[in-house]
C-alpha cells in the first residue's frame, strides 16, 4: 500500500523507463504481496483444519452457534462489493470518471455494511457468551475445545476485518482523488486496490464455509 | 569403538550401532571434505596469480562431471538415509515384553514410577539387560529425556504421553539430562541412571519396597490414604474408586460404560466406524476428553475428569487398567513400608519438589 | 493487466456484461453451498463446501482480478501462494494423520 | 558518516555527496543509501548480539554456574539467537549489499518501488525498537524458538514485545523480497537476458522467494503466542486443548527456509568473489543458478527435520530425513563448481579471496554435518546439544558471516570510493578463520559427547572442550572488531579507490566509486554473458560501451 503515492504520480517515475514498465512493476508487484498474504491468511486455515480434524465433533458443536443468516448475508454483500470494484475498474480503463468514483463509493458503503453486520454479529456473540478471554462459557462438552473453535473465529475474522478496514481506508483516499481527476491519466491505483479488495473477498469466501457451514 | 577417546560411554544396545552409523558419517565427510579442501589449497597455490602453469583449455562446462557430481552424492546419501531409517525404526519400535517405568517431567525434575510402587526423583535404577519402556508426561511444559550414553533420547510432552525405550547393557552410574529448553533451571533438570546387574537391582527393588503413606499421600486425595497401595496398579484402583468410575465401568459390563477387562492393548471399534488401538493415550484421552472418540454400542454420557485428576493419577490409572488385560485383578504385592522415595541426582536446588507446576493438579 | 492503452469507450455494455455474469454464478453458488450445509453427507460436506468454494475463488480471480487474460508470470506468481500454502497443509498432515500408524 | 566525506574523486556529485544533511539519509529513496542505513544498523546489531555471546563464553569457562544467574544465561542465549538471525543476519546481505547492488547489477536507477524500500528500512527499525524494549524490559528467556507452552504460558519475561519486533521485522524482510523479485523481474537493462544475470542476483532473487513466502506463516505465529500470552487463551497450550507441535509445525515452516535466507546471500557473494579472483568464468553457470532455485524450493519441505524426537509421526520424519538429503544436492552442487572454477585460474590472494574459500571450506564443514543431523538415529542422539550449535555457526559463522565480510571488503571501494587497508584485511580474515574454527569444531565433540546446548553449567568432564571454546571466542572477537576499525578509518583516510580495481566484469564495476545517485547516466545496453575474464588477464565487461562513451554518444546524438 505504501507504494500507492509514488504509482499516483501520473508521470513516470524515474527509475522507470516508461509507463508499461511501470505498469507491470506495479500490477506483478501486487500480485507477489497477495502471495505473501495467502500465506499469512494459510496459516492460519492450517492450524484452524489440524484442530478441526482433531476435534471435529465439537468444532460442528460449535459451528452451529455461529449466525450463518448473517454469515451468508455478508457474503452477499462482499460479493457485490467484488462486483462494483470490478466494474470501478472498468470505468477507469475506459477513463469514465464520474462511473468510476460512483461504483467506488458503492464498493465503500458495502464495505461498511459488511463491518456493520459485523459489528452485530460479534454483539451477539458477546451476548451468548462466546467470546474468549472476555465472557466465554461453554454449557457443552470440552469447554477447552469449544473454546479453540471461538478463538480461531475471532482471529480470523478480526484479521480479515483489518483487511476491510484498511481497504477501506485506502478507497476513500482513492476516491477523493479520483474525484478530481488523479487517474484520468493512469487508473493503475485503482486496479491494484481492485486486486487487493478482491483478494480479501476470496478469504472471506473460504472463511464463509470454513467457520460457518461445516456443522452437520 | 570403545576405544575411540571422542566418542561417550556406550552402554545400551544401540548405542554402539549408532557410533557406526556416525563413524561412517564420519567418514563420507571426509571423502567429501577432504577432497573439496584439498584441491581448493591445491589450485588456490598452484595457480595463483604470478605462477607459470598451463591455464590453456580451462573448462568452463562439463555436463559429465556435473551429472557425476550430483548422481554420486544422491545415490551415498540415500544409502545412509536407509541405514537411518531402519535404526530409526528399531529405536522407535518399542519391543512388547520390556518392564515400564513412567516418567514425569516437571519444571526441574524428573519423577520415576515402577509398577511395582517405587518412586525416585532424579535417579532412575535399571536392570541391565532388560528392554525398559518408558512411558513419559510432562506436567508443564516440554522437556526431553536423553541419557547420552544410550543414545536415547525423547521428548516429554505436556497433555500427551511419549514413549521410548532402551537396553542397558554395562553396569554403571550415566548422565541424564534434559535436552529441551524448559526454562530458568533446565540445565539443573538432571540425573543419574543406575544400571545393576539384574541381581543389584532386584536387591534394590526389595530394600526399596513400597510405600510409605506419607509419600502416596502427596498426590492422591485424603481418602486414599486410608489403606497404603503399594502397587501402581493398587493405587490406580483405589483412584478407580474414589473418582467413581467403577459405577459404570464394572468388570461384568453390566454398568453403563463397557467393561474395561481387557481392553488395553486390543482394538476397539468405535462408533464412527473407525477402529483404534487402545493405548496409553487412548486410555488417557478417554478419561480427559471421554468424548472425542466414542465406543460402538455406547452413549456419550462419560464426564470429563480434566479438572479432577492428576497427571500422577492418571498414570495410576492407566496402569490399573492394563493390569487388568489379562482379566483378572492386579496381582497382590507385599506391603513393605519403608521408604519409597529416593531423592537423588546432581541438582542441589530442587524447589520445584514442592511446587506443583502440574496443569491438571487439583 | 495488461490493458495500459485505453480501449474504445463504445464496448462499455458488452464488456461489463461479463461481470454480472460471474456475480451472478458466485450468488448460485453461495446459495449452492448453503443448501447443502443442510443436508448431511457426511464427510463429502467438507468436499462440497470447499469445492464450492474453491470454485467461487477461481471465479473471482479469473474474471474479476483479470487473471484469464494476464500474462503467464501473473500466472505463476499467483499460483505460488496457493501452492506453497498446500505444501504447509500436506506435509503438516503427514504428521497428523500418521501419528497413530504406530502403536504409540 | 556522511558529514564527514571528503572530496573523492568524484566526476559528478556522488550517491554520498550529494547531500549531507540527516534528513537527505533519513528520507533518502536511494536504494544505495537505504543499504547503507542498513548496515548501520545491523552492525550494531552484530556487536550486541556479539556482546551477549562473549558473556556465555565466559560463563561457560567453568562447569559451575558462576558468572551469571541462570535466568540471566537463559536472557543472553535468547538474545545472542534472536538478534543474530531475525536483526543481524536474515537483513545482512540481502538488505545492505542486495540493495546497494540489485539495481545496479542488472542495469537500473533503483529499485522497482524505491519508497517501499525506505518503509522497510523503517519497518525494521520499528520491529527492533519493540526488541530492544523486549531486551530492556528484562529480557527474553525462550530460547530463539519460542517453544510454547514455555513461551505462552510459563516463561515470565518480556516475551510479548520480542515477538512483536520480530513479526514486525517480518514484513520489513516481506517487502524487500517483494523488492528484489519485481525488480529483476522488471527493471533489467536491454540485453540482460536472465542466463546474463550476475549469480548473484539469481541468489538473491531465490532468497526472496523464500521472505516472500515463508516469513508471512511466522508473522501469523508469533501473533498467535501473543494471543495465546495475553488474553490467556489455549491456542498452543494442551492443557486447553492446544498442540504444541503445531507451533513447532508453523514454526519451522519458516525457520527452517528461513537458514536459507541467511545462507543464499552467502553463496551469491561467493559466486561473484571466486570468479573474479581467479579470472576465470564460473565454471558450470546453469547448474549454479539452477540450484539457487533448488534450494528455494526443497528448502519448504524439510522444516520437519527440526522434530525428530518432538513426538512427531515417525513416518512424517522419514519424509522429512529424506527430503533432507535432498536438499544437500544443490548445495553440493555450488561447492563442486566453486571448485571446478579455481581449476587454471590466476588466484589473487586478495583479502575478499580468503573469505570466500575460508567460507567453501567452513561451509562444506557445517553442511556435511547438516547431513548427520538429517540422518534420524544420528539426530537422536544429538539433537538439542552442541553438536547442533556447532552446526548452524560453522554454516552461519563460518558461512553467512565470513560471506558478507569478504563481500563488504570486495565492494567497499564501490561502496565509499576507498580502499580498505590489505594487510589489515588478510590479518583480520585469517584471524577469524582461525578464531572460528578453535570455537566451534570442539562443540562438535562436546556435543556428540552428550553436553546439551542452553545450559549454564555442565558436567565437569566437559570443561576442557568449552575452555578451548572460549579461548576460540576471544580470538574471534579481535578478528571481528579489526575491520570494524580499518573499515570505519579508510573511509575517511583509506586510498582513493579507481572505478574498477579488481577489474571485474559486472555493470556495478563499469560505473564510478562511489556511484552517482542515478547509477547510469543512460540505462547501459548489455552485451556479454557474465564473468567473461580471460586467461591473458583482460576481461570483457558485460557492457559494450563504458558509460561515458554511451553518455557522449547521448550528448552529440
Ligand atoms: C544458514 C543456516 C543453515 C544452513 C544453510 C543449514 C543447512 C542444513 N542443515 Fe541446518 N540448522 C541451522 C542452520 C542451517 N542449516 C540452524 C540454525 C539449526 C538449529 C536451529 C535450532 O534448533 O536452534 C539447524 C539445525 C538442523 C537440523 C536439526 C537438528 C536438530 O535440532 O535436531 C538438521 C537436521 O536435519 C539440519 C540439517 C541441515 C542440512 C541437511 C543442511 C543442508 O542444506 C546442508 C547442505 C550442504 C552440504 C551437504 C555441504 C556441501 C556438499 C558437499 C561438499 C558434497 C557432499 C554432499 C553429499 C554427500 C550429499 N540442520
Ligand atoms: C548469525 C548468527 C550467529 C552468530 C554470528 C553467532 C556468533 C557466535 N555465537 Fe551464536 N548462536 C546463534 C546464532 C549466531 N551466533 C543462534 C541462533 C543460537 C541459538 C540460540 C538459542 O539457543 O536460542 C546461538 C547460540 C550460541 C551458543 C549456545 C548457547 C547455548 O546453547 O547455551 C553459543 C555458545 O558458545 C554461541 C556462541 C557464539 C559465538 C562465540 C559467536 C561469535 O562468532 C561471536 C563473535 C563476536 C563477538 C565476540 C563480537 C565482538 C564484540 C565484542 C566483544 C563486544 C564489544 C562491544 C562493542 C564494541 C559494542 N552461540
Ligand atoms: C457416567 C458413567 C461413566 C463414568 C463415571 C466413567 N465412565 Fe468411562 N466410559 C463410560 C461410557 C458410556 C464409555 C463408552 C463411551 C465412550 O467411549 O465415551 C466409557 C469409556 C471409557 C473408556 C474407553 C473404554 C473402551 O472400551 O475403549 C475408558 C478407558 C474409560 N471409560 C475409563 C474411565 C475412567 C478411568 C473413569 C473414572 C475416572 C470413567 N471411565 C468413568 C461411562 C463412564
Ligand atoms: Cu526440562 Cu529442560
Ligand atoms: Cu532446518
Amino acid at each position: 500500500m505504501a507504494e500507492l503515492h509514488s504509482i499516483m504520480a501520473t508521470p513516470v517515475a524515474h527509475h522507470f523507463e516508461d509507463a508499461e514498465q511501470q505498469h507491470e512493476a506495479n500490477t506483478l508487484g501486487m500480485w507477489t504481496f497477495l502471495a505473501t498474504e495467502v500465506l499469512f491468511f494459510g496459516a492460519l486455515f492450517a492450524a484452524f483444519y489440524i484442530y478441526r480434524a482433531s476435534y471435529a465433533s465439537t468444532f460442528k458443536e460449535t459451528s452451529r452457534h455461529l449466525y450463518m443468516s448473517i454469515g451468508a448475508v455478508n457474503t452477499v454483500v462482499l460479493l457485490t462489493s467484488s462486483l462494483t470494484v470490478a466494474l470501478a475498474v472498468h470505468a477507469g480503463e475506459h477513463r469514465q470518471r464520474r462511473r468510476m468514483v460512483r461504483f467506488m463509493l458503492a464498493t465503500l458503503v458495502l464495505g461498511l455494511l459488511f463491518l456493520g453486520f459485523k459489528g452485530v454479529e460479534y454483539f451477539l456473540d458477546y451476548r451468548e457468551h462466546l467470546v474468549p478471554a472476555f465472557n466465554f462459557a461453554w454449557e457443552g462438552d470440552n469447554p477447552g475445545q469449544a473454546q479453540l473453535f471461538f478463538i480461531f473465529y475471532f482471529i480470523m475474522t478480526l484479521v480479515h476485518g483489518l483487511h476491510m478496514i484498511i481497504g477501506i481506508g485506502v478507497i476513500i483516499y482513492l476516491a477523493v482523488r479520483a474525484r478530481r481527476g488523479h487517474y484520468d491519466q493512469d487508473p493503475t491505483a485503482i486496479e491494484l486496490f481492485g486486486l487487493y479488495w478482491h483478494f480479501v473477498d476470496i478469504v472471506w469466501i473460504f472463511l464463509f464455509p470454513t467457520l460457518y457451514l461445516l456443522k452437520q | 569403538m570403545q576405544g575411540l577417546p571422542f566418542l561417550p560411554d556406550s552402554a545400551s544396545t544401540i548405542a554402539g550401532r549408532v557410533d557406526s552409523l556416525f563413524l561412517v558419517l564420519v567418514l563420507l565427510a571426509l571423502v567429501f571434505a577432504v577432497p573439496v579442501a584439498g584441491l581448493i589449497i591445491y589450485f588456490a597455490v598452484k595457480y595463483r596469480r604470478g605462477t607459470d602453469v598451463d591455464r590453456t583449455n580451462a573448462p568452463n562446462e562439463n555436463l559429465k562431471l556435473e551429472t557425476t557430481w550430483i548422481v554420486i552424492p544422491l545415490i551415498l546419501s540415500m544409502g545412509v538415509f536407509g541405514w537411518g531409517a531402519r535404526l530409526y525404526f528399531d529405536m522407535f519400535t518399542v519391543p512388547k515384553d520390556g518392564m515400564d517405568i513412567y516418567v514425569l517431567g516437571r519444571q526441574w525434575m524428573w519423577e520415576f514410577k515402577y509398577p511395582t510402587g517405587q518412586r525416585e526423583l532424579n535417579v532412575l535404577h535399571v536392570p541391565v539387560g532388560r528392554d525398559v519402556r518408558l512411558t513419559m508426561i510432562s506436567e508443564d511444559v516440554i522437556h526431553s529425556f536423553y541419557v547420552p550414553a544410550f543414545r536415547v533420547k525423547h521428548d516429554v510432552l505436556p497433555g500427551r504421553y511419549t514413549t521410548a525405550w532402551f537396553q542397558a547393557t554395562k553396569p554403571g552410574t550415566y548422565h541424564l539430562f534434559c535436552a529441551e529448553y524448559c526454562g530458568t533451571e533446565h540445565s539443573g533438570m538432571i540425573g543419574s541412571v543406575v544400571a545393576m546387574a539384574p541381581k543389584d537391582y532386584q536387591t534394590w527393588l526389595d530394600q526399596n519396597r513400597t510405600t510409605s503413606a506419607s509419600v502416596i499421600a502427596e498426590n492422591t486425595s485424603p481418602s486414599a490414604q486410608a489403606v497404603a497401595p503399594q502397587t501402581m496398579a493398587q493405587a490406580g484402583a483405589q483412584t478407580f474408586q474414589h473418582l467413581g468410575c467403577y459405577v459404570c465401568h464394572r468388570p461384568d459390563g453390566e454398568g453403563a460404560g463397557p467393561s474395561l477387562v481387557n481392553v488395553y492393548g486390543k482394538p476397539v471399534q468405535l462408533i464412527n466406524g473407525e477402529i483404534v488401538l487402545a493405548d496409553t493415550n487412548y486410555i488417557r484421552d478417554s478419561v480427559i476428553d471421554p468424548n472425542a472418540q466414542i465406543v460402538a454400542g455406547y452413549d456419550p454420557i462419560m464426564p470429563t475428569y480434566a479438572e479432577q485428576i492428576s497427571e500422577d493419577e492418571l498414570l495410576k490409572l492407566v496402569e490399573y487398567i492394563k493390569s487388568l488385560g489379562n482379566g483378572t485383578e492386579a496381582p497382590p504385592e507385599q506391603n513393605n513400608p519403608t521408604s519409597g522415595l529416593s531423592q537423588g541426582g546432581g541438582s542441589s536446588d530442587n524447589q520445584g519438589s514442592s511446587t506443583n507446576g502440574g496443569s491438571g493438579q487439583p | 493487466m495488461s490493458q495500459t492503452t485505453p480501449e474504445p469507450v463504445a464496448e462499455n455494455h458488452t464488456s461489463t456484461k461479463i461481470y454480472y455474469q460471474i456475480f451472478a454464478a458466485l450468488l448460485i453458488l453461495l446459495a449452492l453451498t448453503v443448501g447443502v450445509s443442510y443436508v448431511d453427507l457426511g464427510a463429502f460436506n467438507e468436499v462440497i463446501a470447499l469445492a464450492i468454494a474453491a470454485a467461487k475463488a477461481l471465479l473471482v480471480i479469473l474474471f474479476f482480478m483479470h487473471m484469464r487474460s494476464s500474462s503467464r508470470l501473473t500466472w505463476l506468481f499467483a499460483a505460488a501462494g496457493f501452492v506453497w500454502l498446500g505444501i504447509l497443509i500436506a506435509l503438516t498432515m503427514s504428521d497428523y494423520v500418521s501419528r497413530g500408524w504406530m502403536g504409540r | 558518516m556522511s558529514a564527514t566525506a571528503p572530496a573523492l574523486k568524484i566526476r559528478e556529485p556522488s550517491y554520498i555527496n550529494v547531500a549531507y544533511t540527516a534528513k537527505s539519509w533519513l528520507l533518502t529513496t536511494d536504494h544505495k543509501r537505504i543499504g547503507l542505513l542498513y548496515m548501520v544498523a545491523i552492525t550494531v546489531f552484530f556487536f550486541l548480539g556479539g556482546l551477549a555471546a562473549t558473556v556465555m563464553r565466559m560463563e561457560l569457562l567453568t562447569p559451575q554456574g558462576d558468572l551469571v544467574l541462570p535466568e540471566t544465561y537463559n536472557k543472553l542465549f535468547t538474545a545472542h539467537g534472536t538478534i543474530m538471525v531475525f536483526f543481524f543476519l536474515i537483513p545482512s546481505i540481502p538488505a545492505t549489499l542486495g540493495n546497494f547492488l540489485v539495481p545496479i547489477m542488472i542495469g537500473a536507477r533503483d529499485m522497482a518501488f524505491p519508497r517501499l524500500n525506505l518503509a522497510s528500512w523503517y519497518i525494521f527499525m520499528f520491529g527492533a525498537l519493540f526488541a530492544i524494549i523486549a531486551l530492556i524490559t528484562g529480557g527474553v528467556d525462550t530460547g530463539w524458538t519460542f517453544y510454547t507452552p514455555y513461551s505462552t504460558t510459563y516463561s515470565t519475561s518480556s516475551v510479548i514485545p520480542m515477538a512483536i519486533g520480530i513479526l514486525i521485522a517480518g514484513f520489513s524482510s516481506i517487502f524487500t523480497g517483494l523488492n528484489i523479485i519485481i525488480t529483476v523481474h522488471k527493471m533489467r537493462a536491454p540485453g540482460m537476458t536472465w542466463f546474463r544475470l550476475p549469480l548473484f542476483i539469481w541468489s538473491m532473487y531465490a532468497t526472496s522467494l523464500i521472505m516472500v513466502l515463508a516469513t508471512p506463516v511466522l508473522a501469523m505465529t508469533l501473533l498467535l503466542v501473543a494471543v495465546e500470552r495475553i488474553f490467556h487463551v489455549g491456542i498452543f497450550d494442551p492443557a486447553l486443548g492446544g498442540d504444541p507441535l503445531l507451533f513447532q509445525h508453523l514454526f519451522w515452516f519458516y525457520s527452517h527456509p528461513a537458514v536459507y535466507i541467511m545462507i543464499l546471500p552467502g553463496m551469491a557473494v561467493i559466486s561473484e568473489l571466486v570468479t573474479c579472483f581467479s579470472r576465470k568464468p564460473i565454471f558450470g553457470y546453469k547448474f549454479v543458478a539452477f540450484s539457487s532455485i533448488a534450494i528455494a524450493v526443497f528448502s519448504f519441505l524439510v522444516w520437519g527435520h527440526h522434530m525428530f524426537v518432538s513426538g512427531q509421526s515417525i513416518y512424517a520424519s522419514l519424509i522429512f530425513s529424506i527430503l533432507s538429503f535432498a536438499v544437500a544436492i544443490p548445495s553440493a552442487i555450488k561447492v563442486f563448481n566453486w571448485t571446478a572454477t579455481l581449476y587454471k585460474g590466476t588466484i589473487a590472494w586478495d583479502t575478499p579471496m580468503l573469505y570466500a574459500l575460508g567460507f567453501i571450506g567452513l561451509f562444506t564443514i557445517g553442511g556435511l554435518t547438516g547431513l548427520f543431523l538429517a540422518t534420524l538415529p544420528v539426530d537422536v542422539h544429538v539433537t538439542d546439544t552442541y553438536f547442533i550449535v556447532a552446526h548452524f555457526h560453522y554454516i552461519m559463522v563460518g558461512g553467512a558471516v565470513l560471506g558478507y565480510l569478504g563481500g563488504i571488503h570486495f565492494w567497499w571501494p564501490k561502496i565509499t570510493g576507498r580502499m580498505y587497508p590489505e594487510w589489515w584485511g588478510k590479518v583480520s580474515a585469517i584471524t577469524i578463520f582461525l578464531g572460528f574454527n578453535l570455537t566451534f569444531f570442539p562443540q562438535f565433540i562436546v556435543g556428540y559427547q552428550g553436553m546439551p546446548r542452553r545450559y549454564y553449567a555442565y558436567a565437569p568432564e566437559y570443561q576442557v572442550l568449552n575452555v578451548m571454546s572460549t579461548a576460540g571466542a576471544s580470538i574471534l572477537a579481535i578478528g571481528y572488531i579489526l575491520p570494524l576499525i580499518y573499515l570505519i578509518w579508510s573511509m575517511r583516510e583509506g586510498p582513493i579507490a579507481s572505478d574498477n580495481p579488481w577489474g571485474a566484469t559486472g555493470l556495478e564495476w563499469q560505473i564510478e566509486s562511489p556511484p552517482p545517485t542515478e547509477n547510469f547516466a543512460e540505462i547501459p545496453v548489455v552485451t556479454a554473458e557474465p564473468y567473461q575474464y580471460h586467461s591473458d588477464g583482460t576481461f570483457t565487461p558485460q557492457t559494450s560501451k563504458s558509460i561515458r562513451e554511451v553518455r557522449q554518444e547521448g550528448h552529440s546524438g
